[in-house]
């Protein structure tokens, strides 16, 4: 997977996620400040089972529209912004590896900082993205599940 | 007949993830699937957001011949 | 540079600094949330001249000291910390490059986001740390200097 | 003597990092090290902060043998 020709770039993929990449891409010697968020796949889960993975099912081609409205509302809200990328893994997703990265740079810290969270609270409640709990001999999807939001609601 | 897509425990309640259905309005097509998957699907579609394509719509929204209907449960994603 | 036998990780060093290191080295798999924060030496300065790079100056013993006491003021406010690392380069740094990495990992995100934060501002205002920019034929002390903060004060 | 410690702005102002001077006190070595060092050197000393070895101390702190009196600017690392 290249790295798209402007400075927005968004995944939603079976591979492996590669924060450091994402990272290096959005590294510019006009941006003071690169927040990069991991949110990684982890061993405890909404009915106490212990978990052994994850499993994200969604329709590639919807979350992908979604996470590019995503990214535009952020800019939006933070002109300052120079990179963004956010990449969502779907399928099996093994503990302590990254399910989501999202990168964000701009010149100074204030911007990034907030835009990475609008980011990542708005991927769990705007995006079309479900995730399965793994455990020996069994499954379920997580009981986390919140109301999907409208863009307008943004 | 209308195309529909159902994601998530959606997918899982209905035993699918695709599927095709009679009906000229989304609400329509949502009513044949309740009658064939059973009453779990229907409690999951109620509280689900149903989209047309990729645009949020209610249930009176007449299908054109390409249009797919997709079943959007809860998010849990991130 | 080994990683340490605890969950913190301090360094002031002249070596590049590798956000993805720490980034991985804080990915456990009671984490769900990794926030690293690369401040990055960038091309405009407070006097209006072109920066070709930047020069940091500590001394290395005292720098240390600090961060660590900036690591154990975020352990005391956001107790569900688990990995907490801050690395900062001293002597030139090129554009582009990170002159502060700082990775925070814990269970749920805000309580990384909200330790990273407070992180980077406090070594902004707390660590003895001076920036020089440098470029075609001169350098000076940055103009942003802040009054260096005591540990109760934060 | 005692031995001083100058950083960033105050290393610059003075010309060099390391120092020993006289005093039996913080204030009377920071009185030698203006002496030496000149007018742009007080000034920067009346902006920063003054610690003997790693704690912020005032200038009538006494001096033992192996203390280091360390002058402090204000900062603009990260």
């Amino acid at each position: 997977m290249n790295p798209p020709d402007g400075d927005d770039w968004i995944s939603v993929t079976e591979a492996s996620l590669s924060a450091q990449r994402l990272t290096s891409w959005a590294s510019r010697p006009d941006c003071g400040a690169v927040v990069t968020f991991c949110g990684t796949a982890r061993n405890s889960s909404t009915n106490g089972r212990l978990i052994e993975a994850l499993e994200y099912d969604t329709s590639v081609e919807l979350a992908e529209l979604r996470l590019g409205q995503v990214v535009a509302v952020a800019r939006a809200k933070w002109p300052e912004l120079v990179a963004v990328a956010i990449h969502h893994r779907v399928g099996l997703v093994n503990l302590g590896e990254p399910a989501v990265v999202i990168v964000v740079s701009s010149p100074h810290r204030q911007a990034a900082y907030d835009a990475s969270r609008f980011c990542i609270d708005t991927v769990k409640s705007f995006v079309p993205m479900w995730k399965r709990e793994v455990w020996e001999g069994g499954s379920a999807w997580s009981e986390e599940a919140q109301d999907l939001l409208r863009l307008e609601d943004l | 007949m209308a195309r529909i897509l159902l994601l998530g425990p959606a997918r899982d309640a209905a035993g699918r993830r695709h599927d095709e259905l009679p009906g000229r309005t989304v609400g329509e097509v949502l009513d044949a699937a309740v009658a064939r998957y059973g009453t779990d699907f229907g409690a999951i579609v109620r509280v689900s957001q149903i989209w047309l394509n990729a645009e949020v719509v209610g249930v009176d929204e007449a299908l054109g011949p390409h249009d797919e209907v997709v079943v959007l449960p809860p998010v849990s994603g991130g």
